[in-house]
């Protein structure tokens, strides 16, 4: 797949395969083209080569994504600012039938309580890091069966970034869902991820199991920082 | 006394006439975010087309239902085909175009029906007899169509943002579209349907609101009622329904009062003095009287 | 960037029992901080404790219900906004807040401090060497921080990172006595991370600002700072020396979290 | 110099009232004899809501004289006619107008609208080309001292006022007041002063005014006034509002509507709401019955339909080919002059202009020395048959 | 699950990154950009010695088209450098062109003599627009200025005995003829109103140029793309925004004394309604907004497209045929004509400027 914004392509040719129910992590430097490829996969930019999932072909609009299973937290302000915390998750469940979407809103605000205080509380008035957390819950709204997200962690406080990724291996584990996560606290994501992919200036540079990169020295040094 | 309350049935009708093409522009600007500028040249096309059904000896309802259909279909193209390619790139793009297209449109109207004035008939009987005499003041056929049709409006607009799901979803689209698109709202019918409807509302609008005007059915017969519509949307703060009502109430009243009240000025200078006091209402709340204000984080 | 060294005495910024409500939120309650030593200052706290509000009030964003916030004795809260600036404060922002249009280049330049002369830079009216130097000061501060190669780019376009940096530059530039920092490592690799430590550190020792450095990045805050204030649901829940609150069992609890290696990341 | 310009001899301007090529950019070309064509450019509104209004008059004008040239012309110099769109734009007009003096080498030019015609008739006059029949409300361009390179086709709006005054003073020997209702347009403007300057030193007095904005705002201001008499100062798409104001809150009024609201089309929608309403007209009415049997209506049909002229019912088409018979006449006259057909003897002819145009009504004229239209006849509006019809003999004024 | 694939590409390490297009080195203040310079100006000089040449007609039309950009330059410096959207700039034109027009017909002043005040006037009207700017934005703010716009011409009729009502002005000829000192005749009219409104146009460009470069210009597009950051870096916005509408005023009222020399007659309902105010819109949109010389082209497609379009379709048509033609240019040059331009420029010449550190490594 290539990607890329007006003429020029961002991201070159990369070839990346998510096996049903794991979890991936892109890692890669600064404007390497991480968050393109995410854009690229979900149809928010358009994309040249051949994306695939279950084998069809994934369709090139976000609302036809959605539909068919794949979720994501865009980097940053992925939240609807002019709309409450409560309509916020509510747009999340488009692709749900209605009776259910309220019985998942009481989950989410349930499992980040300050979404259920802020339930009628516009979203762009939320702090940063209360932001992140309804665009992930968001996300989830949608009961997809691949999430990608981009930096979850971005302004989360350790404590929440913990119950984030264990929610997430959590819903992993329960409901079998894949993600492919681009995360830039490395260690963290290895450790829940599978298997990993290193992009560098819009090329994969390197594929392979998580486990090997936590071990990779090179990996090590450029990402994780020697400790 | 019996001239105030006069004063006042003329003004709120003449509101009520600023209320309903102000209601189209609240729903473009809640789908869509932008300020359709040739709303009033697109209802004028489609009365045309209303006036043409009524030439061909059918009833005025059988051309309320053309001309609304037609509306409805003209804003989806327009949005589909002219606005949406340009609308991401900046608003002052969508802006050029919307002004191209008001030219556009009542130049065709002058190819299509000639520039001479027309007159439309009303859908509620208006003859000299036909009116219910409210106090001193009589509501005729025409003036009532006005009033229903804002009221059925109000009241489905209202249910359609409140109580459904389309309605969270055009704000959603509003307020960003890849984001809400990424939720998996259908951004591009949900975009359609909110012009759509706009132009549905205007043009239903137009054909009621036609037999009131001044110029009748002429090219000119819009531009005016546009201006005072597109104040009164703003005055009422654009994304609320009620305040687009209430709005252009009391701008209709306002300029009645003006006219009536405020000698010497009141006639030469009656369209400044209701601006002058809208700019003064914005000044003090610049998101308009029932608007929400936009939030600024940082 | 010229390392001149600051002969003026730190800035003294103080908090004084600070409120901020909106309707029925109490984002700050009764804070008070006193940052007389100057050097880096981390401020943690879990989302929402109300860091960036903090920050608003002190650089005139929000106007707090009650409280005092003062520098060197002045109350900084009856100044407006574009005051402060001349005042020695400068901040990033959390979520970005740069000028999209302009250029890197510009983007920096704008935030060099500023002389009376509004008209610097028209042929004629130029006093004689100011606009070479801010230009070169510009340049250097561009090339400390590795954004030559972007400088004449637009800022919007650029990937999060640089932008990142673009900020830092930019608060940089008006060589301030008050630097409030709002997540500068948001979105940073862990080698842009401990760059970034590298820079605040230099910033610390050419300028000797007093910095307030708003971080969940644990590794930068415990790798800069001297002081740690920990702030939650709108209250300093902890102050003092950094290896006294990390190890602060409240501050675990309520913001770390149990996972020991966490907290030194 | 000082700051003030007081330099003199302002441009092509003699003594009062005589038209001399003295200033003209290029004299000669003023007294040069016309022999191949007459070059006549018009620069009028092709485009926007006035365009069906001008398409109208300029067809019958072409029709006329099309019919003109097949008589022979002016003494075998064919009338070459033709048009651009001013678009109700001064710049543009202007633009347009000085293409054609210059590119088209135009010997006679018109235009229409106050804010165009003010920007070219200087340049027409600098360079000697007559401005001839131009339709602006306006009367400042009568005056032949300031402007003696422009004739004007309207009547003046005061001579339309004063008639309706007059009649008012006929119909109320006691005295009436007055009230009226103003168009925020150009032309409203100009009648509504124009009105009140007439009624000043007359027994006729205006008591209310009011904009027509809000035609329904502005009845009940005007009938809380307790006037005999509405005057509506409109411009032709209004004509009606103020009609179906006042009947809807029950005042009835003796109503003077101006000429621009002399048109059927306008009237008959109104229903019995109209009737009994009073407006002045100098120009026949072809389907009256009072004109469609005289030889000069019959034989403006006949003409009319021989050219293929569209519409000659209309109003606008009656006052195209009114025009035409203005220009007619006065190219005939400066063809016969001693000088031969040249732009000057044009103009002299214009200025010295004195005839009765066939479909103009029996007793008025177009004397240019007077300032053009001499009279107005009274008509008022007969619902039940959905005409106009006679009211009176014409009220001559000049 | 999610298969990504493209034809086999080298597992690991991808290619080098191409080397970039080969673009022109031009470094500012070195002598190939100092002649570069100096042959635009040569050019331009040529152009305008052209231009004098053309016939009394076409120098009318093109004073015409020069008063516009002129106005367009004005406008620029709200609308696009600063961000504000005025749909009121008809008013301001109408404000200076009135002045000149007043002061020339009711004083008998020389009408060059009246610049100075249309230019004032312009920008105190123009300041006191910008007043409710501080306050209110976007869409709101766009209809503010478009009340200004609709109300103008009610307040000129409204005071007939100094504007002279509906009726106008007219500037005597004799005012417009261009002064003994020129050694032109009457005959020269057209040629005299050419250059003064090319000067007028000269230096409103010079005058943006030198705001651009100031700290003003700078603090100006920061109140655009940023307003809170721009404050927080000791930009006094309410300030700049007025200082913008003032200089915008002063400009446009430039152009209205400019209009008024060369149509010599004023209305209020020919050049100063909504309408021309869509025009200066249009034209600063066509040409490229925040682009020094998309006035030009802007002004130059909204004066000239009608009168030729007239010579394809007359009448209605050409109503349809222009806002057809509207449309279609923002469809293939939404950044207008100079915005794209600039853009091809950007990408085959890469200028360098001033102290610039060594050079370095293309972008990535
Ligand atoms: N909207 C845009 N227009 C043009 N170029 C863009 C745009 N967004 C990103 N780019 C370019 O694409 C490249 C890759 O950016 P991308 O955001 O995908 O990087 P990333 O790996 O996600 O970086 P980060 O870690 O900063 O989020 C960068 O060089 C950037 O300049
Ligand atoms: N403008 C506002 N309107 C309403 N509530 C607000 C506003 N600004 C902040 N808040 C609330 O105040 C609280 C503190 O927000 P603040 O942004 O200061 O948090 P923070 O400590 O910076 O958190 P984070 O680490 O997530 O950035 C939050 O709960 C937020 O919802
Ligand atoms: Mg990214
Ligand atoms: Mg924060």
């Amino acid at each position: 797949m290539s990607a890329g914004y007006g003429a020029a392509d961002v991201v070159h040719r990369i070839s990346l395969d998510v096996a049903e129910g794991e979890i991936a992590v892109v890692l890669g430097a600064n404007g390497a083209g991480k968050t393109t490829t995410l854009r690229a996969i979900s149809g928010v930019l358009a994309r040249s080569g051949v994306v695939q999932f279950d084998g069809r072909p994934m369709p090139t609009r976000p609302e036809d994504t959605v539909r068919v299973g794949l979720s994501m937290v865009p980097q940053g302000r992925g939240t609807l600012t002019e709309l409450t915390v409560l309509e916020n998750l509510l747009v999340g469940a488009a692709v749900r039938p209605r009776h259910e979407a309220d019985a998942d809103v009481e989950k989410w605000c349930g499992f980040f309580p300050v979404l259920g205080e802020r339930r009628e509380q516009k979203a762009g008035s939320l702090s940063g890091g209360e932001q992140q957390m309804l665009a992930i819950a968001r996300a989830l709204m949608a009961r997809p069966r691949l999430v990608l997200l981009d930096e979850p962690s971005l302004g989360l406080a350790p404590i929440v970034v913990q119950r984030v990724f264990a929610a997430l291996a959590d819903i992993n584990a329960t409901d079998g869902t894949s993600m492919l996560i681009v995360e830039q606290n490395a260690d963290l994501a290895l450790r829940l991820a599978r298997s990993a992919h290193v992009l560098e200036a819009g090329r994969l540079v390197a594929s392979g199991a998580a486990a090997d990169f936590l071990d990779d020295d090179r990996v090590r040094s450029a990402y994780l920082g020697g400790r | 006394m019996d001239v105030l309350v006069e004063r006042l049935v003329a003004g709120s009708t003449e509101g009520a006439v600023y209320a309903l093409i102000a209601l189209s522009l609240v729903v473009v600007f809640r789908g869509t975010g932008t300020i359709n500028f040739a709303q009033g040249e697109m209802a004028l096309f489609t009365t045309f087309v209303a006036w043409s059904v009524i030439a061909r000896d059918l009833p005025v309802w059988v051309a309320l239902l053309v001309a609304t259909a037609s509306g409805f279909v003209l804003g989806a193209l327009v949005e589909r085909f002219l606005v949406r390619p340009v609308r991401k790139r900046n608003d002052m793009a969508v802006l050029i175009v919307l002004l191209g297209l008001f030219t556009v449109f009542n130049s065709l109207d002058g190819l299509i029906w000639g520039g001479e004035t027309k007159v439309l008939a009303s859908l509620l009987p208006n003859g000299p007899d036909d009116y219910v005499a409210l106090g001193p003041a009589r509501i005729y056929g025409d003036t009532a169509a006005v009033w229903i049709g804002t009221v059925l409006v109000l009241i489905a607009l209202t249910v359609l943002f409140r109580c459904t799901r389309t309605g969270l979803h055009m704000r959603a689209v509003a307020n960003d579209g890849e984001a809400a698109a990424l939720a998996g709202v259908r951004v591009g019918r949900v975009l359609s349907l909110s012009w759509g409807l706009a132009g549905a509302i205007g043009s239903a609008a137009g054909v009621l609101v036609t037999p009131l005007a001044p110029a009748q059915l002429s090219l000119l017969t819009m531009l005016a009622i546009f201006l005072s519509a597109a104040a009164a949307a703003l005055l009422g703060g654009l994304d609320s329904l009620v305040g687009a009502v209430v709005a252009g109430l009391s701008i209709g009243v306002l300029e009645a009062l003006v006219i009536g009240y405020v000698p010497g000025v009141g006639s030469n200078l009656s369209e400044t003095t209701v601006l002058v006091i809208i700019v003064l209402v914005l000044l003090v709340r610049p998101q308009g009287l029932f608007g929400t204000k936009k939030l600024e984080r940082v | 960037m010229p390392s001149t060294p600051v002969a003026a005495p730190p800035a003294h910024l103080r908090i004084d029992r600070l409120t901020l409500e909106f309707g029925g939120v109490r984002a700050l309650s009764e804070v008070s901080i006193d940052l007389a030593g100057g050097g880096i200052i981390g401020l943690i706290g879990p989302n929402g404790a109300g860091k960036t509000s903090l920050l608003n009030c002190i650089s005139g964003f929000y106007r707090p219900t009650s409280g005092d916030v003062t520098l060197d004795g002045r109350s900084v809260l009856d100044m407006r906004r574009h005051q402060l600036a001349g005042q020695g404060i400068a901040r990033t922002f959390q979520n970005l807040a740069l000028f999209g249009e302009m250029s890197v280049y510009d983007n920096v330049a704008a935030g060099a401090p500023r002389g009376r002369r509004r008209l610097r830079g028209v042929p004629g009216l130029r006093p004689p060497g100011t606009g070479a130097a801010e230009r070169d000061a510009v340049w250097a501060m561009l090339e400390r921080f590795d954004l030559v190669q972007h400088a004449r780019h637009p800022a919007h376009g650029l990937p999060f990172g640089t932008l990142k940096r673009v900020e830092f530059a930019r608060a940089l530039m008006a060589r301030p006595r008050v630097l409030l920092l709002d997540e500068p490592a948001g979105g940073l690799t862990h080698t842009e991370v401990d760059e970034l430590g590298g820079l605040i550190t230099d910033v610390v020792r050419d300028l000797a600002p007093v910095v307030l450095l708003i971080e969940h990045h644990m590794g930068l805050i415990l790798s800069v700072c001297s002081r740690i204030v920990v702030m939650d649901s709108g209250r300093t829940i902890a102050d003092g020396p950094t290896e006294q609150v990390r190890h602060d069992p409240a501050v675990i609890s309520a913001y770390l979290g149990g996972g020991a290696d966490l907290a030194a990341r | 110099g000082g700051v003030t310009n007081d330099a003199a001899a302002p441009a092509a301007t003699g003594e009062a009232g005589t038209v001399s090529t003295d200033g003209c950019t290029d004299p000669d070309a003023a007294t040069a004899v016309i022999d191949d064509a007459v070059k006549v450019g018009w620069t009028v509104p092709l485009s926007g809501p006035y365009a069906g209004v001008w398409q109208q008059i300029t067809d019958a004008f072409a029709a006329r004289m099309a019919l003109y040239n097949e008589q022979g012309g002016a003494g075998g110099v064919d009338v070459d006619f033709f048009t651009t769109d001013s678009k109700l734009d001064p710049e543009i007009a202007k633009a347009l107008n000085n293409e054609m003096i210059q590119k088209d080498g135009a010997d006679i030019v018109s235009s229409t609208g106050t804010g165009q015609v003010a920007t070219m008739i200087d340049d027409a006059a600098a360079a000697c080309v007559p401005f001839i029949a131009a339709t602006s409300a306006s009367g400042t361009y009568r005056d032949a001292a300031t402007y003696p390179w422009a004739t004007l086709y309207l009547p003046s709006v005061q001579l339309e006022t004063s008639a309706i005054v007059a009649a008012i003073e006929r119909e109320f020997p006691d005295g009436a007041t007055a009230a009226v209702a103003i168009s925020p347009s150009e032309s409203g403007t100009v009648y509504a002063d124009a009105f009140k300057a007439s009624a000043q030193g007359t027994s006729v007095e205006v008591v209310e005014e009011a904009s027509l904005t809000d035609p329904n705002a502005a009845a009940s201001t005007l009938k809380a006034s307790g006037a005999d008499v509405l005057f509506v100062a409109s411009a032709a798409q209004e004509c009606l509002a103020m009609t179906t104001a006042i009947s809807r809150i029950g005042w009835a009024p003796q109503v003077y509507q101006n000429s621009t609201c002399a048109d059927r089309s306008l009237y008959e929608p109104a229903g019995a709401a109209a009737d009994g309403q009073r407006v002045f007209k100098y120009e026949v009415v072809p389907s009256l019955p009072e004109f469609a049997g005289t030889p000069a209506v019959e034989q403006y049909l006949a003409d009319a339909a021989s050219q293929g002229l569209a519409d000659p019912m209309s109003n606008w088409s009656v006052t195209g080919w009114t025009i035409g018979e203005v220009y007619a006449d006065l190219l005939t006259a400066a063809a016969e002059s001693d000088d031969g057909l040249t732009r000057l003897s044009i103009m002299e002819a214009a200025r010295a202009q004195d005839f009765h145009p066939a479909t103009f009504i029996e007793g008025i004229d177009f004397d240019t020395a007077t300032g053009g239209v001499t009279g107005m006849q009274p008509f008022a509006w007969d619902a039940e048959t959905a005409q106009f019809v006679l009211d009176g003999d014409p009220v001559i004024v000049n | 699950m999610t298969t990504t694939t493209t034809p086999p590409a080298p597992a690991v390490a991808g290619a080098p990154p191409r080397p970039s297009a080969r673009r022109l080195r031009l470094v500012i203040g070195s002598t190939r950009h100092r002649l570069l310079v100096l042959g635009s100006w040569l050019v331009v000089a040529l152009l305008v010695l052209a231009a004098t040449g053309l016939e009394p007609y076409r120098l009318g039309q093109l004073s015409g088209a020069v008063v516009i950009a002129t106005a367009i330059v004005g406008l620029n410096v709200v609308t696009g450098y600063t961000g504000l959207l005025s749909v009121g700039h008809s008013a301001l034109l109408g404000v200076g062109a009135y002045t000149t027009g007043v002061l020339v017909v009711q004083l008998n002043l020389l009408p060059l003599i009246t610049v100075p005040a249309a230019v004032l006037t312009g920008a105190l009207v123009g300041a006191f627009v910008g007043l409710p700017s501080i306050r209110i934005r976007g869409l709101y703010l766009a209809m503010v200025t478009l009340a200004l716009a609709v109300a103008f011409p009610e307040v000129l009729r409204a005071l007939p005995e100094v504007t002279g009502g509906n009726s106008g002005l007219s500037i005597p000829l004799r005012f417009l003829a261009p002064p003994a000192w020129t050694g032109l005749t009457l005959a020269d009219r057209p040629l005299w109103t050419f250059l003064l409104c090319l000067s007028a146009l000269l230096v409103s460009m010079l005058l943006v140029w030198c705001v651009l470069r100031s700290r003003l210009g700078r603090d100006m597009r920061a109140v655009r793309d940023h307003e809170a950051a721009a404050e927080s870096f000791g930009v006094h916005v309410a300030r700049t925004k007025i200082l913008a509408f003032t200089i915008s005023g002063g400009i446009t009222g430039l152009a209205g004394a400019m209009l008024a020399m060369y149509v010599g007659a004023l209305s209020p309902a020919g050049s100063f309604t909504i309408l021309k105010a869509i025009e200066l819109l249009s034209g600063l949109v066509l040409g490229g907004v925040a682009t020094q010389l998309g006035p030009l082209v802007g002004a130059a497609v909204v004066v000239y497209l009608p009168v030729l379009l007239a010579d394809v379709v007359q009448g209605q048509g050409s109503g349809v045929l222009f806002g057809a033609l509207l449309i279609v240019i923002v469809f293939v040059m939404p950044e207008g004509v100079v915005g794209r331009l600039n853009k091809l420029w950007r990408q085959r010449v890469d200028v360098v400027p001033r102290g610039m550190p060594a050079p370095v490594a293309d972008p990535p």
